[in-house]
C-alpha cells in the first residue's frame, strides 16, 4: 500500500507500461523540443509549394498552404497536452474536493452532493461541452472549465467511492474519538490513502481528455485554425485522406502513440497501487 | 424490490429536474437568441426583430420554463423555436433512429465484448490474451470521428458496399436506414467494446481468483463449465456500471458519428439545436438524455440484483444502498 | 510543389438523356427555412427551380428579361413599366398577371416577413397593375439601375394571396413543380411540362440536406449524390473528388467576394490613413496564392467583381513602406489587434493568415482570433473592428455599392459613412445615359479604393463538386441554369 | 489402525518464486494418510499448511512449482496424471473442504445446484433425492428449503456444513479441511467437528484437518504433524505430542496456548475507586429496528479488568463504541469519574465531549490492520494523541515522549519511522496500545486485540497488557469471543447474547459455577490442547435470544444471572 514511498517505481512496472512511459516521454519531448528540430514554421505558409509529397526537405511533405507538415505534427500535441494536464488536473481537483466533502460529511449533504453530480453525469458531456464553449469561447481556461465540468462528477464519485471505506476504518474512527476535526481527517487521514486512487484517477481520465479535445477540435470547438493542433489537422485533411494521407495519418498516429501510451502507464501505474482501472469503464 | 424501484426512480426524478435546470440556466446565458441565429448574415435589425416578435421569445425565461415543465411533465415538450413544429415529433423520430444504431451496438457490443473479455481473462498471459488486450488498447486510443472517417473510406467509398451518408435525413424509411445503419453501428461497437472487454477481463481474472472459483476446479469442475457457471455471473457484475455508463453515453451523444455520417439521431438533433439556440428543443433532449442514463443506471442495478442473490439480500433487509458495488463504477 | 489543380472551366456539355433525375446534395440553412423566396430563411436551391423573377441578370451581370418580355421608364427614371410575357402559368394553373407581381412586391416590402430586399426596393412608391399583363413601378427617388433592384433571389414571383401558404407549396412559374419539401430535409422537385421557355432536361431533382461539408463529399464520392451546391471544395479536397473515378470539379469562377470589412466607427480604423495602410501592406495576389491557391482573382481592394462590365481596373500600388511611414504618422506604428475569423467559410482563415503575414512584414501585429460559426455573424459581424466576411457575387453593381457601401445601410458591414460616395451613387441612379452613369460607377469604384473601409483580396473561385454524368451545369446571378442541368446521355 | 495408507507425501518440497528468488515454502515434508484416519497439520500462520494440503488434489497457487517429492494418491502420482485423471482425482478421490466455506460457495448458485454439479461432474446421480440425502447427511435442517437458497442465506456454521456435504458427496477416499472451523464460533466449531468425526467413521476417509489451533487438532486428530517454516518439526500421535512434546516448537505453542483450567493469577485487589460505572444502556444503529445493545450494565474500578465475551454479532463491539463516543446511546446512563474526583457523563459523541473525558477514554481496535494508518508511519499514529491531548508540546519533546512509549510497549524506538506494512501484526497491535497509552487514559477500552494473532503472540501482547494495568492501574475493559483467553486477563466476565447481558461474575466464580444455560454451552464448546475428545455432546446450542426485560439475579455475591423461562438458576 505504501508502494509509491518505499520501491522504485520503475523498477516494479511491467515491461508494457515501461513502454507506455517510454511512449509518453518520447511525445512529451518530441511535442516540447520539436520545434527546435524542425527547421520549419507550423504556421507559414508557402504558397509555392503546397500538397508537396514527402521529401528530404519536407519529411512528411507539406499541406495545402504549403505548411510542413511535420512541424505541424510536432507542434500538434502541445495545445492538446496542455489542455489535458490542466484540465485533468483541474478535474481531479474539483471531484477530490467534491468526492472528500461527500464521503466526509452526514447523509444529507452527501445525498446532496451526490445527486447534483449525478444530475451533471446525466447531461450528455457533448452538449455540456458545446454548451460551455459556446457561453464562453474557446479560450484555454474555457476548455479546461468545461473539461473539468463535464469530468469532475465523474472523479467525485470514484473518490467517494474510495473515500468511503477509509472514513469507517479503524485509524479514521480512532481520530473522531479522540475528536479530531472533519478537515483534520481528511487532510491526515483519508486523502494519503485514497492517493493511488486519485493518481490512477489522474492518468486514466488524462487519455480521454486527451481523445476529448481532439474530439472538440474535430467538432470545431476546439483550437482555432491556424493553430497547429492534431484534432484540428485530422479534421482540416480527413476529406483529402487520399490524395494527401501524409496530413490526416500523422495527427492520427501521434495522437493514438500518445493515448496508448498514458493508457499504458495508466495500467502500469493501476497495477502496482493495486487500484483497478479496467473497471473504471468511461465516461466521455 | 420494488421499494428499491421506487426509491431509485424518486432520486431519478429529481437528477431529471435538476438536470434539465442547468441546461437551461446555462443555454440562457449563452450569446444570441434563436433569432439571430437563424438569420445569420442576414440578420437586419428589423429581421431579428420581426422573427423575434413571430417566435414569442419577448416573454419572460423563467416563465416559460414554468411552463415548459408543466407541459414537459405530460408529454408535451411545447413546439420547436426553430422549424415551428412540436418537438415531440422531432425529438421521439431522432430518438427512434438513434435507438436504430444504438441498441444494436449495444447488444453486439456488450455481447461480444462480454466474450471476448471473458476469454482474454481466462487465458491470462497467452497470445489469445495478448491478441484481444492489444485490439482493446488500440481501439479506446483512436477518437471515434477517426474510425468512422476510416470506415466510410474504406466501405463505402474505396469499396462500395454500404451508403457514406443518410441522404434522406428525418424521412429515411426504417429500409434505407437499415443499410446506412452498419457503419455508424460499427463504429459505436468499436469504440464502446475497448471498455467492457477491458472491465471484463479484468473482472474475469478477479473473479478466477477468488476462492469459490478453485473450489469449483477442485471439486472437478471442468474449466468451461467453471467459466460459465461460477465466473461469468460474478464477474459481469462489476462490468455492469461500466456497461451502463457506456449505454448512457452511447444513447445521449452519439454527436460525432451521427454527424459525420449525417444520421439524422439525437445527436444530430442536439448539436442543430445547440447551435440554433432551440431552447425547447435542447431541453428535451437533455431531459431524454437524462432519463436514459437515469433508466440505464437502473437496468444495470436491476440486473446486478438479479445476477447477484446477495445484493437482493442486502436491498431488502437494509436500506444501505449498494453503494460499494456502484462507488467502484465510472463517470 | 503539388502540380496545379486541373479543372475544366466550364462543366461537361453534352446531350442530357430524357427522363433522368439528378441527386443533390446541399447544406440547409437551418430548421426554420422555407419556400417563401421573400424570407431571409429560404432555401435557395430551390427558388430557381420553381419561381421566375420579372427580370435576372446574365452570367455579365446584364438585366435580361425573364417575366417580362420588355421594360422601359419615364425620362427621370421614376416611374418604370414591364410589360409580362403572356400565356405563362402558374403550377396550379392559374395564368400570371401583373396582379401576381404587384402581391409579389407587397409581400417583400411586408415589415413581418422581414426580408432582406425590403430595404433596396424601399424606393418604390407604389406598384400598379395597369393591366393583366402589365405593371409599373413608381419610385420616390430616380433610378436608373432600378431592374437590377428586381434581380434579387427574394424577388421571384409568386401568386396572389398566397403568402400564407407559399413556404410550403412552392408554387411558382418555374422549370419545375414541387413536389416535396421537408425544411432541412429532404425534398423533390419534378418539371415543368407548361414551362414557357421550354421543359427542363431533367424529370426530377432530389434534393438532399447534408449539414457536415465533409460527409456532402463523402456523399459525392461513393456515388450517393450528383452534385454538391452551396459547397465550394477546398483545394485537396478538389483534387480528391477531380481524382476519383466518376466525379469531376467544376469551376464557377469568381462566385465568392472576400471581404475584410475595417469597422470605420471604431477607434482602430477611424483614421483613413490607418485603413490606406492596411491596404497598401499586402499584395492580393500573394494571398490569392496561398489561401486559394490561385483558384481565383485579386481584388485590389475593389468590391465589384472583374467580371462585371461595371468593373474599372483602380490602380493601387503594394507598397509596405508607404504603409510603415502612414502607420508613423498616425502614431499607430506596429499596433496589434485581432483578426476575426470563423469556420462559417473553409476560407476566412486562410486568407486572415495569408493577409496577416504579410501585414506583420510592415510591422503590423495581427492575432487571429477565431470564433464559432454559430455566433460568428452575430457576434463579431459589424461588431468587432476587423474580420474575414464573403458574399456571394452575382449582385448588380447598383445594387452591390449602395447596399454594402452606402452609408446607413444595414448590410454596410463597414459602417463606412461617406457623403459624396453617397451623392456619387444618387447621381448615378439619377443618370439616364448608360456610359455617363457607368462612369459614375466607376469613380465610386475608385473612392471606395482610395478611402473605403472594406479591404477587398480576392474573389474566389467556387470549385463545385458534382458527378461525371453532369451535363450543362452552370450558375450564375443566384441561380443554376435549370433548363440545361442534366445527366448525361446514353450515347 | 483402521486401514493402509491411501495417500503417501514423500519429500515434498515447493517454492514459488518472489521476484528473481524462489521461496521455499514446503521443505522436504513426507506424510501419509491411512483409511479411517486423521492426520493434524497444525503452524502458524504462513507455515505452508494449506499450500501442503492442497498438494494431495494436485493444486499449486500459480507461480509455484513442486521442487522435489511426489504425492501419490491411490499409488498414482498426482503431479504426473493427465488433465483429465486430474479433474478426476479431484472431488473424486480426494475433496477439499475450503478455509472459509462463506467464500468457497459460489454466491451466484443455489446450494442445491452446487451439491448436484459437484456429483454430476463425477458421473453420478445428481437428483434433488440424493442432494437432499447429503444436506441430510450433514445434518441441515430442512434439506428441501436449504437445497433453494443461496449461500449468503445460510448461517456460517450451515455454510460450512454444505462444504462438507459437497466434499463427501462422492463418497471420497481422502478429505481435506483447511481450517474448517476458524471462521465460527465455539459452538458452532464443536458441532462441525463432531460431524467430521462422525462422517470419518461412517465413509472410512482418511482425514487431514489443518488448523492452527492445538485445540482443534487435538479433539479430532490421531496423528499431529507440527509445521514451521514449511518443515516438519515434529510429527507423532496426538497424545504425546500433547503430553510430551519433544520438539523446544512445539513445546512453546502449548505453553502460550490459553487454557480454560489454568491457574489464575492471584490478583492483588482491585480498589473500591469505581472509574466508570453504566447502566441500562440502549444502543441501536441508525434505520435499524432492533437494538444491537439492550440494557447494558457493567462497573469497573480502578486497577481491574472487566472481560466482555459472547458470540460473533452479540454486540460487544457495539458497547465499546458507545463508550468511545462513537455512536449514541439510545437510553441509559454512563458516568466516569476521573483523577480529580470530576464526574463526566460518557453517553455523548466525541465530539461533543470535553477533551480530558476523551483522553480518559482510549479504545483499542480489534483489526490492528485497519487501525493504523498505512501511508503514516506508526511514529506519527502514536505521537498524534500528544499533539491533540496537548502531552507534549514541541516536536522533540513529541520525539522522546514517543520514544518512552514505544519502550513501554515493548518495541524498538527506532521502529517510529516504519509504516505498518513494515511491521509484523503482534508489532502492530502493541503500536495501538501505545497509542491509546500516549493519551494516559484511565480506562482501556481493547476489543478482541488478540483475535488476528497467533496463539504465541496473542500471549506476549496478553502479558503486556497486564503488565500495563498493574503499572499503570488502569481500568480495562477486555472484549473477547474467546473464553480461555479472558479467563487468563479479566478479573470480571460478562457475558453477553444477543446484545444482552445473560451472565456477570468474577471469573474464578464464572468458571466454576456457571449459571446461564449460554454460558455453560460455550464452556463446554470449548476446545483446548489436552481436551481430546469431542466438545459438547448435544448437536448445536438454541435457546430463544434473552430477553433484555428479565431481572438480573443475584446467584452469589457479584454473580449475577439473567433469569430465563425454563432453565433453573
Ligand atoms: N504462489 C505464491 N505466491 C506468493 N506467495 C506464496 C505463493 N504460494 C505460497 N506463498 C506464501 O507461502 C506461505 C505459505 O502459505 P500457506 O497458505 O500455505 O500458509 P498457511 O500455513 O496455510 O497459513 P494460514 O494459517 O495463514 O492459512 C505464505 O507466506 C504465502 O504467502
Ligand atoms: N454500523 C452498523 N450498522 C448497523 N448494524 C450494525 C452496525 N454495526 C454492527 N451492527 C449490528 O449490531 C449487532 C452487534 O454488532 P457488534 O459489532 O457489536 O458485535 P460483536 O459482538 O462485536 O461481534 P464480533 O465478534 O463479530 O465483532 C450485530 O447484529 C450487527 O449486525
Ligand atoms: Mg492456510
Ligand atoms: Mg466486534
Amino acid at each position: 500500500m505504501t508502494r509509491l514511498r518505499d520501491r522504485a517505481l520503475l523498477r516494479d512496472l511491467t515491461p508494457s507500461s515501461r513502454v507506455g512511459l517510454l511512449m509518453v516521454a518520447a511525445t512529451i519531448a518530441v511535442t516540447v523540443l520539436g520545434p527546435f528540430l524542425v527547421p520549419y514554421d507550423p504556421v507559414a505558409t508557402n504558397a509555392d509549394n503546397a500538397l508537396a509529397g514527402a521529401s528530404g526537405a519536407h519529411w512528411l511533405g507539406t499541406d495545402q498552404y504549403g505548411r510542413d507538415i511535420l512541424a505541424r505534427t510536432v507542434a500538434g500535441g502541445r495545445y492538446a497536452l496542455l489542455v489535458s494536464l490542466c484540465a485533468t488536473a483541474a478535474s481531479v481537483l474539483i471531484g477530490t474536493v467534491l468526492g472528500t466533502l461527500a464521503a466526509s460529511s452526514g447523509r444529507w449533504v452527501d445525498a446532496g452532493v451526490t445527486r447534483v453530480l449525478d444530475a451533471v453525469l446525466a447531461v450528455p458531456s457533448v452538449l455540456a461541452l458545446l454548451l460551455v464553449v459556446s457561453v464562453f469561447g474557446n479560450q484555454l481556461w474555457v476548455l479546461v472549465l468545461a473539461v473539468s465540468i463535464v469530468y469532475a462528477p465523474a472523479v467525485a464519485r470514484v473518490v467517494r467511492g474510495a473515500a468511503r471505506p477509509v472514513m469507517t476504518s479503524g485509524y479514521v474512527t480512532s481520530a473522531r474519538a479522540r475528536g479530531e476535526r472533519t478537515i483534520a481527517i481528511v487532510v491526515r487521514e483519508v486523502l494519503p490513502n485514497i492517493l493511488d486512487t486519485i493518481f490512477v484517477e489522474f492518468a486514466m481520465r488524462a487519455s480521454w481528455v486527451i481523445l476529448l479535445v481532439s474530439t472538440l477540435s474535430f467538432l470545431g470547438f476546439g483550437v482555432s485554425p491556424p493553430a497547429p493542433d492534431w484534432g484540428l489537422m485530422i479534421q482540416e485533411n480527413r476529406s483529402a485522406l487520399t490524395v494527401a494521407p501524409a496530413g490526416t495519418l500523422a495527427p492520427i498516429v501521434a495522437l493514438s502513440v500518445l493515448v496508448v501510451g498514458v493508457n499504458l502507464a495508466a495500467d502500469g501505474l493501476a497495477k502496482y497501487l493495486g487500484v483497478d482501472r479496467a473497471r473504471r469503464g468511461v465516461a466521455r | 424490490m420494488i421499494r428499491v424501484v421506487l426509491f431509485r426512480l424518486g432520486t431519478g426524478v429529481i437528477t431529471l429536474l435538476l438536470a434539465s435546470f442547468l441546461v437551461y440556466f446555462v443555454v440562457q446565458a449563452l450569446p444570441g437568441d434563436v433569432a439571430e441565429q437563424l438569420l445569420g448574415q442576414n440578420a437586419t435589425p428589423e429581421a431579428v426583430a420581426a422573427l423575434r416578435a413571430q417566435l414569442d421569445l419577448d416573454t419572460n425565461v423563467w416563465l416559460r420554463f414554468v411552463q415548459w415543465l408543466g407541459g414537459a411533465a405530460t408529454g408535451d415538450f411545447g413546439t420547436s423555436l426553430v422549424s415551428g413544429e412540436p418537438v415531440a415529433g422531432a425529438l421521439w423520430g431522432a430518438f427512434g433512429r438513434t435507438l436504430l444504431i444504438a441498441v444494436p451496438a449495444i447488444l453486439l457490443g456488450v455481447g461480444l465484448s462480454v466474450l471476448l473479455g471473458l476469454r482474454a481473462g481466462a487465458r491470462r498471459g497467452t497470445g489469445t490474451d495478448s491478441g484481444i488486450s492489444v485490439l482493446a488498447l488500440v481501439a479506446m486510443s483512436i477518437p471515434e470521428f477517426v474510425i468512422a472517417t476510416l470506415l466510410v473510406l474504406v466501405f463505402a467509398i474505396l469499396v462500395p458496399v454500404f451508403p457514406a451518408v443518410v441522404l434522406e435525413g428525418a424521412d429515411a424509411t426504417v429500409g434505407t436506414l437499415l443499410s446506412a445503419a452498419v457503419l455508424p453501428c460499427a463504429t459505436l461497437v468499436i469504440s464502446m467494446s475497448a471498455y467492457i472487454i477491458r472491465a471484463m477481463r479484468s473482472a474475469t481474472i478477479d473473479t478466477l481468483a477468488t476462492e469459490y472459483a478453485t473450489t469449483a476446479e477442485l471439486k472437478g469442475v471442468p474449466r468451461g463449465q467453471v467459466l460459465r457457471r461460477h465466473v461469468l455471473p460474478n464477474a459481469l457484475l462489476p462490468v455492469l456500471p461500466v456497461v451502463s455508463i457506456n449505454v448512457a453515453w452511447l444513447l445521449g451523444g452519439v454527436v460525432v458519428v451521427e454527424t459525420v455520417f449525417n444520421y439524422p439521431g439525437l445527436g444530430k438533433l442536439m448539436i442543430d439545436s445547440v447551435s440554433t439556440r432551440d431552447l425547447p428543443m435542447l431541453q428535451a433532449i437533455t431531459l431524454l438524455s437524462a432519463l436514459v442514463y437515469v433508466i440505464s443506471n437502473l437496468l444495470a442495478d436491476l440486473v446486478a440484483l438479479a445476477v447477484d442473490p446477495r445484493q437482493r439480500a442486502l436491498e431488502s433487509r437494509r436500506r444501505r444502498p449498494r453503494a460499494q458495488a456502484a462507488e467502484g463504477s465510472p463517470a | 510543389g503539388a502540380p496545379p489543380l486541373t479543372v475544366p472551366d466550364v462543366a461537361a456539355t453534352g446531350r442530357a438523356r430524357s427522363g433522368a433525375r439528378m441527386r443533390i446534395a446541399r447544406p440547409a440553412a437551418s430548421a426554420a427555412e422555407t419556400l417563401d423566396p421573400a424570407s431571409a430563411l429560404s432555401a435557395y436551391e430551390y427558388l430557381g427551380a420553381l419561381y421566375n423573377r420579372v427580370v435576372r441578370l446574365d452570367r455579365d451581370g446584364e438585366v435580361v428579361a425573364d417575366l417580362a418580355t420588355d421594360w422601359s421608364s419615364n425620362a427621370d427614371a421614376t416611374v418604370w413599366t414591364f410589360r409580362l410575357r403572356d400565356g405563362v402559368r402558374f403550377h396550379d394553373g392559374a395564368p400570371l398577371t401583373a396582379r401576381d407581381v404587384r402581391y409579389t412586391f407587397g409581400h417583400i416590402s411586408d415589415p413581418d416577413v422581414g426580408s432582406p430586399q425590403a430595404g433596396p426596393l424601399a424606393i418604390v412608391e407604389e406598384v400598379v397593375a395597369v393591366d393583366t399583363l402589365t405593371v409599373r413601378f413608381v419610385l420616390s427617388t430616380p433610378n436608373a439601375e432600378f431592374p437590377s433592384l428586381l434581380t434579387a433571389y427574394q424577388c421571384y414571383v409568386i401568386p396572389e394571396d398566397s403568402a400564407e401558404t407559399i413556404g410550403r407549396t412552392g408554387i411558382g412559374t418555374g422549370p419545375f413543380v414541387l413536389e416535396r419539401f421537408t425544411a432541412a430535409g429532404a425534398g423533390a422537385v419534378r418539371a415543368n411540362d407548361d414551362h414557357f421557355a421550354g421543359r427542363p432536361a431533367l424529370d426530377g431533382i432530389d434534393f438532399f440536406s447534408i449539414q457536415d461539408a465533409t460527409a456532402r463529399v463523402n456523399a459525392l464520392l461513393a456515388g450517393q449524390v450528383d452534385l454538391l451546391a452551396q459547397t465550394n471544395l477546398d483545394n485537396p479536397t478538389a483534387r480528391v473528388v477531380a481524382g476519383s473515378a466518376g466525379t469531376t470539379v467544376a469551376r464557377i469562377a469568381n462566385a465568392q467576394w472576400y471581404t475584410m470589412p475595417m469597422l470605420a466607427t471604431s477607434e482602430e480604423y477611424a483614421d483613413p490613413d490607418v485603413r490606406r495602410a492596411m491596404r497598401l501592406v499586402y499584395d492580393p495576389t500573394a494571398v490569392l496564392d496561398t489561401a486559394l491557391q490561385g483558384e481565383g482573382s485579386p481584388g485590389w481592394d475593389n468590391p465589384v467583381p472583374p467580371h462585371l462590365s461595371a468593373w474599372t481596373e483602380v490602380e493601387r500600388p503594394y507598397d509596405p513602406d508607404e504603409a510603415r511611414s502612414l502607420l508613423r504618422r498616425a502614431g499607430r506604428e506596429g499596433f496589434s489587434t485581432r483578426l476575426y475569423t470563423s469556420s462559417y467559410d473553409p476560407n476566412f482563415t486562410a486568407i486572415a493568415t495569408a493577409y496577416a503575414e504579410q501585414a506583420a512584414q510592415a510591422g503590423i501585429d495581427l492575432r487571429i482570433t477565431n470564433v464559432a460559426a454559430e455566433s460568428y455573424y452575430t457576434q463579431v459581424w459589424m461588431a468587432q473592428p476587423l474580420m474575414v466576411s464573403y458574399w456571394f457575387t452575382g449582385r448588380p453593381v447598383d445594387q452591390l455599392l449602395n447596399q454594402i457601401f452606402r452609408s446607413g445601410s444595414s448590410y454596410n458591414e463597414s459602417a463606412w459613412a461617406n457623403e459624396s460616395f453617397d451623392a456619387l451613387l444618387d447621381a448615378a441612379r439619377a443618370d439616364t445615359n448608360d456610359d455617363t452613369r457607368r462612369e459614375k460607377y466607376r469613380d465610386a469604384q475608385r473612392m471606395i479604393v482610395e478611402d473605403g473601409a472594406c479591404l477587398t483580396p480576392v474573389f474566389g473561385d467556387r470549385l463545385v463538386g458534382l458527378s461525371e454524368e453532369v451535363v450543362g451545369y452552370d450558375e450564375y446571378g443566384f441561380e443554376m441554369d435549370y433548363l440545361a442541368l442534366g445527366l448525361r446521355g446514353n450515347a | 489402525m483402521t486401514g493402509g495408507s491411501i495417500a503417501e507425501v514423500r519429500g515434498l518440497t515447493i517454492s514459488y518464486r518472489a521476484g528473481s528468488d524462489r521461496v521455499t515454502v514446503v521443505d522436504d515434508v513426507s506424510f501419509s494418510l491411512a483409511r479411517g484416519r486423521t492426520l493434524g497439520l497444525v503452524g502458524e500462520s504462513g507455515s505452508g499448511k494449506s499450500t501442503l494440503a492442497r498438494t494431495l488434489l494436485g493444486h499449486l497457487r500459480d507461480g509455484s512449482r513442486v521442487d522435489a517429492g511426489t504425492v501419490e494418491v491411490s499409488g498414482g502420482d498426482v503431479f504426473s496424471s493427465t488433465p483429465e485423471d486430474l479433474r478426476r482425482l479431484r472431488g473424486g478421490e480426494v475433496s477439499l473442504v475450503a478455509q472459509n466455506a462463506g467464500h468457497a460457495l459460489t454466491p451466484s448458485m443455489r446450494i442445491g445446484a452446487q451439491v448436484a454439479e459437484a456429483l454430476r461432474v463425477h458421473g453420478l446421480p445428481s437428483g434433488g433425492r440424493r442432494v437432499r440425502e447429503l444436506l441430510e447427511l450433514v445434518r441441515l435442517p430442512e434439506p428441501d428449503r436449504i437445497a433453494r437458497r443461496y449461500p449468503h442465506e445460510l448461517s456460517g456454521g450451515q455454510q460450512q456444513r454444505v462444504a462438507i456435504a459437497m466434499a463427501v458427496s462422492t463418497e471420497p477416499k481422502v478429505l481435506v479441511l483447511d481450517e474448517p472451523t476458524t471462521a465460527l464460533d465455539v459452538i458452532t466449531q464443536a458441532a462441525v467437528l463432531r460431524l467430521v468425526d462422525d462422517l470419518r467413521d461412517r465413509l472410512g476417509m482418511a482425514v487431514l484437518i489443518v488448523s492452527h489451533d492445538l485445540g482443534v487438532v487435538s479433539a479430532l486428530a490421531d496423528d499431529v504433524l507440527v509445521l514451521r517454516h514449511g518443515r516438519v518439526v515434529e510429527q507423532a500421535p496426538t497424545a504425546r505430542i500433547l503430553t510430551a512434546p519433544e520438539a523446544d516448537y512445539t513445546r512453546a505453542l502449548l505453553a502460550a496456548a490459553p487454557r480454560l483450567d489454568a491457574e489464575l493469577v492471584p490478583r492483588e485487589k482491585a480498589g473500591d475507586d469505581v472509574v466508570l460505572r453504566c447502566h441500562d444502556v440502549d444502543v441501536r444503529y441508525p434505520g435499524q429496528s432492533r437494538r444491537a445493545v439492550a440494557g447494558f450494565g457493567v462497573e469497573m474500578r480502578r486497577g481491574e479488568t472487566v472481560g466482555i465475551v459472547g458470540e460473533s454479532g452479540s454486540g460487544k463491539s457495539t458497547v465499546a463504541a458507545a463508550l468511545a463516543g462513537l455512536i449514541d446511546a439510545e437510553a441509559g446512563t454512563a458516568s466516569l469519574r476521573i483523577d480529580d474526583g470530576a464526574v463526566h457523563d460518557l453517553l455523548g459523541r466525541a465530539r461533543s465531549r470535553p477533551a480530558v473525558v476523551r483522553r480518559a477514554v482510549q479504545l483499542i481496535f480489534q483489526n490492528a490492520d485497519l487501525a493504523l494508518n498505512p501511508r503514516r508511519t506508526v511514529g506519527d499514529a502514536v505521537a498524534r494523541p500528544l499533539a491533540v491531548f496537548g502531552r507534549a508540546s514541541g516536536r522533540a519533546a513529541r520525539r522522546a515522549r514517543v520514544a518512552e512509549l514505544f519502550d513501554e510497549v515493548g518495541l524498538d524506538p527506532a521502529m517510529a519511522r516504519r509504516v505498518p506494512a513494515q511491521l509484523s501484526g503482534g508489532q502492530r497491535q502493541r503500536i495501538g496500545i501505545a497509542r491509546a497509552l500516549a493519551a494516559e487514559p484511565s480506562v482501556l477500552i481493547a476489543d478482541e486485540i488478540t483475535t488476528a494473532l497467533d496463539v504465541s503472540v496473542q500471549a506476549e501482547v496478553l502479558a503486556l497488557l497486564e503488565r500495563l494495568r498493574r503499572t499503570r492501574d488502569l481500568a480495562c475493559l477486555f472484549i473477547s469471543h474467546d473464553l480461555a483467553v479472558v479467563r487468563g486477563v479479566a478479573d470480571r466476565i460478562v457475558v453477553m447474547r444477543h446484545g444482552v447481558v445473560v451472565e456477570s461474575a468474577p471469573s474464578a466464580r464464572l468458571f466454576e459455577d456457571p449459571r446461564h444455560p449460554y454460558t455453560r454451552a460455550l464452556l463446554a464448546a470449548a476446545v483446548e490442547p489436552g481436551r481430546t475428545g469431542l466438545p459438547l455432546r448435544e448437536d448445536e446450542y438454541r435457546d430463544a435470544p434473552p430477553d433484555p426485560s428479565a431481572p438480573m439475579v443475584e446467584v452469589a455475591t457479584g454473580h449475577l444471572v439473567r433469569e430465563t423461562e425454563g432453565s433453573p438458576l
